[in-house]
């Protein structure tokens, strides 16, 4: 099908979500509308991956040779698939949950302008694009994490304004660097540079990666730079859940993916100081999280710590530097997006429903709302990587990876270790809410008395779908592994 | 194929029985009626596995989780022995859970889960690769987490947690292992002798394997109770119900034997462990274990705890018959995992027994216990003899091939240092078992015989614990065919 | 170096002036001392102009009795910017002195730090 | 045609003096009239200048116009080439959006008896501006760089309130100072070569070179013409006069002072880079490192400053500061990249600045005009437009693609990469520094006035309704900061071109 139609799932939510405030409508029409319109959008972008055009679209040129184009290849298209069928469902759930919330107008607005704008990243032909709608992301989602307006809560909005803002910027001078040194700035698998450009920069070339790793890093949490996401947790939960598990968190990762695998290349960077350093980053960040995330009692906030750790997940299997290393990145991606996105819903939901936020006050609830219980020890276990979860054959391809590439570099085999603390840690912090509220001690029910019920089907319908898919493709990754691998040899 | 049919309907019949169990708690109201049905399910399983047993050896790719992984069931010897051990054992526990779950509450969730660990269990002895291991090894733990801790106090609770998170390191050491194994090709289903050798993609990372092999040996042998990762078992035995902590101490330890033996034995091949560091750090290991558990057990005054610890020592018996690494150790270790189960199965039984009737758990309340409750008693001492190790009884067969296995390996100081250990901790098994039979028949003064009433209890408790008492004794008399079945598979097993 | 300083003497004392005139417009705090610094400096370059364009005994550049040879007369740019500067420099110290004047009335004193204490006193109440 | 050509020829010149008699014309009447001339006369330069602008454009060679009836070298000439008739073009209409913008303030600021004299020296401002931007004789550059001077301290002193009155003797005193040694640096320069117009005494200059006289006093008279024109166009160390007088003067001043006079004396040095000394002399003499380094500190220490300031005003003027930073830095590059960048940086501020100032003044109205931050909660909602305005101009600051701030952050890295090795990591780590720091005060702030909560009750329901005049300015304004962002390639190449005319 012909290219033009990419601009329409950019498009489409961006104006529609800029639209929302004008035409004040009552809450039920409009939510029938934004969840038409994003259903749309969605099928749209999934027809786009399904018939999809070679070519790419130049919505306008810039300036020398940058334009802003979009552009789906393999991995956008994974990335696309992600986003397009997460997003409605989050929706959905967000309608309930924000029920009872003030200034949900607007809220939604930005909402539905992040899912266009996330579209776009994942869309992006070339770093000037995805650099532009990585800044347009930060900006229109730094509105969902101020949305409850409490002192709190701004102050956490401005923390992730500045530290992604200043990520840019960083990332800007890879911009610079690869608009200069490379041949063209377009994604292209194995990297654009090009030896003769670079000349005798190639250690000022190595130091740039570093920088713009941090700098696109901000957003994936890495260290030191994680910060801001824990904070950022006061948002709403679809927020929370969503831009902290699925769209900012996995753009930062994705971006970083761009950068890697089709700016700098893997080739130019293994075997250099610099990925002993990139991959030590992600190992700290991995270990730092899943440590905190321990230490943490509210559970939000423990969720988000796992998030850090897991995004360096992500992180440490592409700075293997190998085409193992970005399957198994994609794989977690995926993965973790799902399961992730299950465990903090039914955060939300417990939240919602009975206004519970610290571990220690889950004592017994599965017994009051045993639906978002099992949908959270499922995606738990997933997430710690047992066998027959989705999250174990990400991990499986991760080890796989870096154990590949510690036949070259032993330093990898460090990796696998890490990977398996943190499954323990994550054991740690995931089990004891399960069987808390599974299992609590004699006289701790201090809910006995209290009317707690599972959430209503909007709630619920999310919550048991994430379910069912972790478990399916734990059980059958194969079909996936095969697009994802098509994906690595830039067939797909 | 019919053995495929025949494998799902053994392992997923406890299984979804059990998950009905949980999802309709308390629906049953007819507690006779729910027992029969349990039982019945239980005698099937256990007819299944038997009859899957008389099959020829066989394997069986169930699923391709990905395309490296597959889930392979396998039937071999080792899969015999252990699978039929786990059937007979988790029935009989399970008839005596009959009567000893009454002052128990929520006793539907503790049957649930423990006919789902029996299907876990058995698809566990037949898994037929690590990944497979694995998998059944990690939702062994989970599902055995309620059984630990089903009473709910907080103790319980901390001990399950403890127990979990023990397993769960462990089980992420030996995924180390794994990881490195199947980059080096043992992707394949396990064969006799192990395989590593062979391939050309193990060549050339020698030292890397044997650290791997450390780990992965310490990993698993987090389940079997070996020093340094014992810390769980002496804690989270006692706290469960006496038949769950029957079971658990008779067979789930086992499992992390049957893991080690899977790994060395049958994937990377005790040629290459045979006189390297590993072997030596391992020997040592299950020595301390050996040791320190009995003497534990011997200052030890709760009777579960002191049971417990007699386990942590006794399993380690069977890991160091394997660390010898030659046949006679395997024997020995191979008798002593089913002796021992017997044995120990037994001896909780009879903890159990005592605390459902009288509510004592101290060794110090059981003086003058014999005259209550004779036969139970009775069933405690010969048992106490077997594990002991005193002739003609089966302890003394296993132990004397252990001995004879240790003393084979010729390597200069565990050859005799061994065998001594093993001596010594028998006598300290005396030493902790003995005087409380002894004490137990012979109060002497102070004793109030006209307060004595019989407390015997009823059927369902006692013909477990006679059967298993039975078995021990039997075993001790006529080992021939047994043995021979044993040297056989250890005979193929190490060339 | 002396005879050359010597013979540019003019120069000398203009670029000296200047350095005067400079250092009192910038370090001193008093206004009125200022605009007198701001005043020599220009005056300083006035002077350097000038002596550039003198040649020796010859006229002023202004058409006398007749005599129309150019080298009669000494260079006339440099006193056309000379004319031209003093009026930007009266204008500027007009402004200036305004100013001051201005000042002096809001916080009666001269000396800029004052004024500036005086000033944000003024703000807080 | 060859008659429409003298005729266009005229223009420059005409513009100037057009100003002049404007502003002697307002003299008797009353404000409002003087308001009516100013615009007009305004409007009718940037006409003017935009109809040379496209005459030199499609010649594609720059004119001369000779004034008065001596020919060089001695009389007293203009000169437009592309880039001096795009900057005046440039120039009028940021000024005209900035009268328009802040007409109704200037009215309320200013005493009734005073307006017409406030827009004499507008007139008098643009056209020493026009001066400045056209002039090709250095004597001329000075004359009207004092003029601009005067006119502009008098827009400052003109509001009646003691911080604007010290304000204006400190920007009085620095600018003075500059401006002498600019004066002395002439005379210098006069002395050598013996010219006062451009191309001769550049020719004298590249043979003085290639004999190698002089050298010690060539490098003193670039040292005094480079400071006294930085001193002027406050670069980071000389820049403690502009916070208060941009922050304290009637808003139209204070965006006309901060987005064109400062940027008129920077034009005026490249231009004496180029046209007189020679940008490879400048090169030699290492006095462009300088300003290099000074950039740099303006970019970060201006930056800081603007974070501690008080008040929205003073956290924009002292953002101008950061921006002049840019702009040296650019010129320090000592690359044409660099310089295209500067100048088109200069554009960029000249638009964004005069933005910033209207909209801080709109949200500033409807927070009670108190000078403190907390005021200025949630005032985007009470003045959409200016809350609109800000935001445009603050994210344009920080450097979002498609806003002008963006690409002369493009220009400059890239230019910092073909500039000297030593240069090029140092530059980019300092302007990704720098753009954080933009973001931490610019953005602080819009989240600040996007915050609907805790507004202070007594603005609760304030609202404004801007006139129609102010409304255009502003939308003018972002949509000019648009053009910049998007179509900028056609703009470079302009630059480009222009700087090759220069030579």
């Amino acid at each position: 099908m012909s290219s033009v139609y990419l601009v329409l799932p950019v498009v489409l939510p961006i104006v529609g979500g800029a639209l929302m405030p004008i035409l004040h409508l009552p809450d039920k029409k409009r939510n029938l509308l934004l969840e038409i319109l994003v259903l749309l959008t969605s099928a749209i972008a999934l027809l786009c991956v399904y018939r999809r055009p070679e070519a790419g679209f130049t919505l306008f040129h810039l300036t020398g040779n940058l334009d802003f184009a979009l552009r789906l290849d393999g991995l956008g298209s994974v990335f696309t698939c992600l986003i397009a069928i997460l997003w409605p469902l989050s929706t959905l759930y967000a309608f309930e949950y924000m029920r009872h919330e003030e200034r949900t107008t607007s809220f939604f607005a930005f909402y539905t302008m992040t899912y266009g704008v996330t579209m776009g990243i994942a869309m992006a032909e070339n770093l000037v694009t995805m650099y532009l709608f990585y800044e347009l992301l930060t900006l229109v989602s730094v509105y969902l994490v101020m949305h409850p307006m409490t002192k709190k809560a701004i102050r956490a909005s401005r923390t992730y304004l500045y530290y992604s803002i200043g990520g840019a910027a960083f990332a800007f001078i890879s911009l610079i660097f690869v608009i200069v040194f490379g041949d063209t700035t377009d994604f292209i698998l194995g990297g654009v540079l090009n030896m003769e450009k670079i000349g005798n920069n190639v250690s000022t070339m190595l130091f740039v990666y570093l920088l713009s790793f941090w700098g696109f890093g901000v957003k994936a949490a890495v260290f030191p730079f994680q910060g801001w996401l824990p904070k950022a947790s006061v948002a709403p939960t679809p927020v929370t859940a969503l831009l902290h598990a699925v769209a900012v968190v996995k753009s930062g990762a994705f971006a970083l993916m761009r950068l890697t695998y089709y700016c700098f290349g893997p080739d130019f960077i293994r075997g250099t100081w610099v990925h002993f350093a990139v991959m030590s980053i992600a190992m700290l960040s991995i270990i730092y999280g899943s440590t905190m995330a321990v230490k943490e009692t509210h559970f939000k906030r423990r969720l988000a710590f796992s998030t850090i750790s897991n995004l360096s997940y992500i992180v440490l299997a592409l700075t293997m530097m190998s085409p193992l290393g970005l399957l198994a990145g994609i794989s977690h991606l995926v993965f973790h997006a799902v399961m992730k996105i299950g465990s903090f819903f039914s955060a939300g939901a417990i939240l919602h429903q009975s206004k519970k936020e610290y571990v220690d006050e889950l004592d017994g609830l599965a017994k009051k709302m045993p639906f978002v219980f099992t949908v959270f020890t499922l995606c738990g276990l997933s997430l710690i990587g047992i066998p027959l979860f989705a999250g174990f054959v990400s991990k499986w391809n991760i080890a796989a990876a870096a154990m590949e590439v510690g036949e070259q570099y032993p330093y990898a085999y460090m990796a696998v270790m890490v990977l398996l603390y943190s499954a323990l840690m994550t054991a740690v912090y995931i089990l004891t809410v399960a069987i808390r509220a599974w299992f609590p001690d004699r006289g701790k029910e201090l809910h006995s008395n209290e009317k707690i019920t599972d959430p209503n089907w909007e709630m619920k319908l999310p919550l048991g779908l994430f379910a069912i898919t972790v478990l399916v493709f734990g059980v059958c990754s194969e079909p996936l592994m095969q697009v994802f691998r098509a994906v690595v040899q830039g067939t797909f | 194929m019919t053995a495929m049919y025949l494998f799902l309907a053994a392992m997923l019949l406890p299984m979804l029985s059990g998950l009905f169990l949980l999802f309709f708690q308390g629906k049953l109201k007819n507690r006779t009626l729910k027992c029969i049905l349990i039982f019945l399910v239980m005698a099937l399983t256990a007819g299944l596995t038997v009859r899957l047993m008389c099959f020829e050896d066989y394997q069986l790719v169930l699923w391709h989780l990905t395309d490296k992984l597959d889930i392979l069931v396998r039937m071999d010897n080792m899969t015999r022995l252990f699978a039929g051990m786990t059937v007979t054992a988790w029935t009989l526990g399970g008839v005596f859970a009959f009567e000893y779950m009454k002052h128990e509450e929520k006793e539907d969730r503790y049957f649930g889960f423990y006919l789902i660990v029996m299907g876990v269990l058995i698809g566990l002895d037949h898994a037929g690769n690590l990944i497979t291991l694995y998998l059944f090894f990690e939702l062994m733990t989970l599902s055995s987490l309620p059984l630990v801790l089903h009473t709910l106090t907080h103790d319980a609770v901390m001990a399950g947690l403890k127990y979990l998170f023990y397993s769960v390191a462990g089980a992420f050491l030996a995924l180390f292992g794994i990881f490195y194994l199947y980059a080096h090709g043992a992707g394949l289903p396990f064969c006799e002798g192990g395989y590593l050798m062979v391939l050309d993609a193990y060549s050339g990372s020698g030292k890397m394997t044997l650290l791997v092999l450390m780990l992965m040996i310490v990993g698993f042998g987090t389940k079997a109770g070996m020093f340094p990762l014992h810390g769980w078992l002496p804690t989270a035995h006692p706290v469960a119900p006496a038949p769950a902590s029957a079971v658990l101490s008779g067979i789930i330890t086992k499992s992390g034997v049957l893991a080690i033996i899977r790994v060395v034995f049958y994937t990377v091949g005790a040629d290459v462990l045979r006189g390297s560091w590993v072997q030596y750090t391992w020997m040592t290991l299950a020595l301390i274990t050996v040791f320190m558990g009995s003497m534990m057990a011997y200052k030890e005054q709760v009777l579960k705890k002191r049971l417990a610890y007699s386990t942590v020592s006794q399993v380690s018996y069977i890991l160091f018959g394997l660390s010898v690494l030659n046949q006679d150790g395997m024997v020995g270790a191979l008798s002593h995992f089913v002796f021992h189960s017997v044995v120990k199965d037994c001896l909780f039984l009879v903890a159990g027994v005592i605390i459902y009737k009288t509510g004592k758990k101290t060794v110090k309340e059981l003086t003058g216990i014999g005259k209550e409750m004779p036969i139970t008693m009775w069933c405690f001492t010969l048992v106490s003899i077997t594990l002991v190790g005193i002739p003609p009884t089966s302890g003394f067969i296993s132990k004397w091939y252990l001995a004879e296995g240790s003393l084979q390996t010729g390597i200069g100081g565990y050859a005799w240092f061994g065998p001594v250990v093993l001596l010594l901790s028998a006598m300290l098994t005396a030493g902790y078992l003995l005087p409380i039979s002894i004490q137990s028949f012979f109060p002497g003064e102070g004793y109030h015989y006209q307060e004595l009433r019989k407390k015997e209890p009823n059927l369902l408790m006692l013909i477990p614990m006679l059967l298993f008492t039975a078995a021990a004794v039997v075993f001790g008399m006529f080992p021939g065919r047994f043995l021979g079945f044993l040297q056989m598979t250890a005979a193929d097993v190490i060339r | 170096m002396g005879p050359n300083l010597w013979a540019n003497i003019d120069e000398v004392a203009a670029v000296i002036l200047f350095g005067i005139g400079f250092t009192t417009l910038l370090l001193h705090k008093n206004m009125i001392k200022k605009i007198i610094g701001l005043n020599i400096m220009d005056t300083a370059v006035y002077l350097f102009l000038a002596a550039m364009g003198y040649v020796d005994n010859r006229l002023a550049p202004i058409v006398e009795n007749g005599v129309t040879d150019v080298d009669a007369y000494i260079n006339p740019i440099p006193s056309g910017l000379v004319l031209t500067g003093i009026v930007v420099s009266v204008s500027v110290t007009a402004l200036m002195l305004s100013l001051t004047i201005r000042l002096y009335r809001k916080y009666h004193s001269l000396d800029l730090d004052e004024i500036l204490i005086r000033m944000q006193k003024e703000e807080l109440t | 045609m060859n008659l429409a050509r003298n005729f266009v020829e005229n223009f420059p010149c005409f513009s100037i003096v057009l100003c002049m008699v404007a502003g002697i014309l307002s003299t008797p009447i009353k404000g409002n009239h003087a308001k009516r001339i100013t615009l007009l006369v305004v409007i009718l330069v940037t006409c003017m200048s935009a109809a040379t602008f496209l005459y030199v454009v499609s010649t594609g060679t720059s004119f001369v116009y000779t004034m008065g009836k001596y020919p060089a070298p001695w009389g007293n000439e203009i000169r437009a080439g592309v880039l001096e008739t795009m900057l005046a073009t440039v120039f009028s209409l940021v000024m005209l959006f900035s009268l328009l913008g802040g007409m109704d303030h200037v009215f309320k600021d200013i005493p009734e008896e005073k307006i017409n004299l406030y827009f004499i020296l507008v007139d008098l401002l643009l056209s020493s501006l026009l001066a400045i931007i056209y002039t090709n004789d250095l004597f001329t550059g000075y004359v009207f760089v004092e003029i601009n001077t005067i006119a502009a301290c008098g827009m400052i002193m003109i509001r009646k309130i003691g911080r604007s009155l010290v304000a204006a003797t400190r920007y009085m005193v620095m600018s003075l100072i500059g401006s002498g040694l600019f004066l002395i640096g002439l005379a210098m320069l006069y002395d050598i070569t013996g010219h006062l117009l451009m191309e001769n005494a550049h020719l004298v200059m590249n043979q003085l070179v290639q004999e190698g006289k002089y050298s010690v006093p060539l490098l003193v008279i670039i040292s005094f013409i480079t400071v006294g024109l930085a001193i002027k166009s406050g670069l980071y160390p000389f820049h403690s006069w502009m916070p208060d007088a941009y922050g304290y003067s009637t808003v139209s001043s204070s965006s006309i002072l901060s987005s064109l006079v400062s940027k008129s004396y920077i034009i005026l040095l490249i231009k004496i880079f180029y046209r007189v000394i020679g940008f490879d002399n400048i090169v030699n003499s290492k006095i462009v490192d300088v300003l290099f380094v000074f950039g740099l500190a303006g970019m970060v220490m201006g930056s800081v400053g603007a974070i501690m300031a008080k008040d929205i005003y003073r956290m924009i003027a002292f953002s101008s500061v950061a921006q002049i930073g840019y702009v040296y830095m650019g010129i320090g590059l000592e690359t044409e990249a660099g310089m295209v960048a500067a100048i088109f940086h200069i554009l960029t501020h000249a638009i964004t600045k005069s933005l910033l100032f209207l909209a801080a003044k709109g949200l500033n109205n409807v927070s009670g005009r108190k000078r403190v931050f907390y005021a200025l909660q949630g005032s985007a909602f009470r003045n959409p437009l200016a809350g609109v305005a800000f935001l445009v101009g603050s994210l344009s600051m920080v450097g979002i693609p498609m806003l002008s701030g963006f690409i002369s952050k493009l220009l400059f890295a890239t230019a910092a990469l073909g500039a000297a090795r030593e240069k090029v990591l140092i530059t980019l780590i300092v302007l990704a520094v720098s753009t954080i720091l933009n973001a931490i005060y610019f953005l602080h702030t819009v989240v600040r006035i996007y915050t609907p909560v805790h507004v202070p009750e007594e603005f609760k329901n304030v609202h404004v309704r801007v006139s129609k005049g102010a409304a255009l300015a502003v939308f003018s304004l972002i949509c000019m900061n648009f053009i910049l962002g998007l179509l900028s390639q056609p703009i470079t190449d302009l630059i480009q071109v222009g700087i090759a005319m220069f030579a």
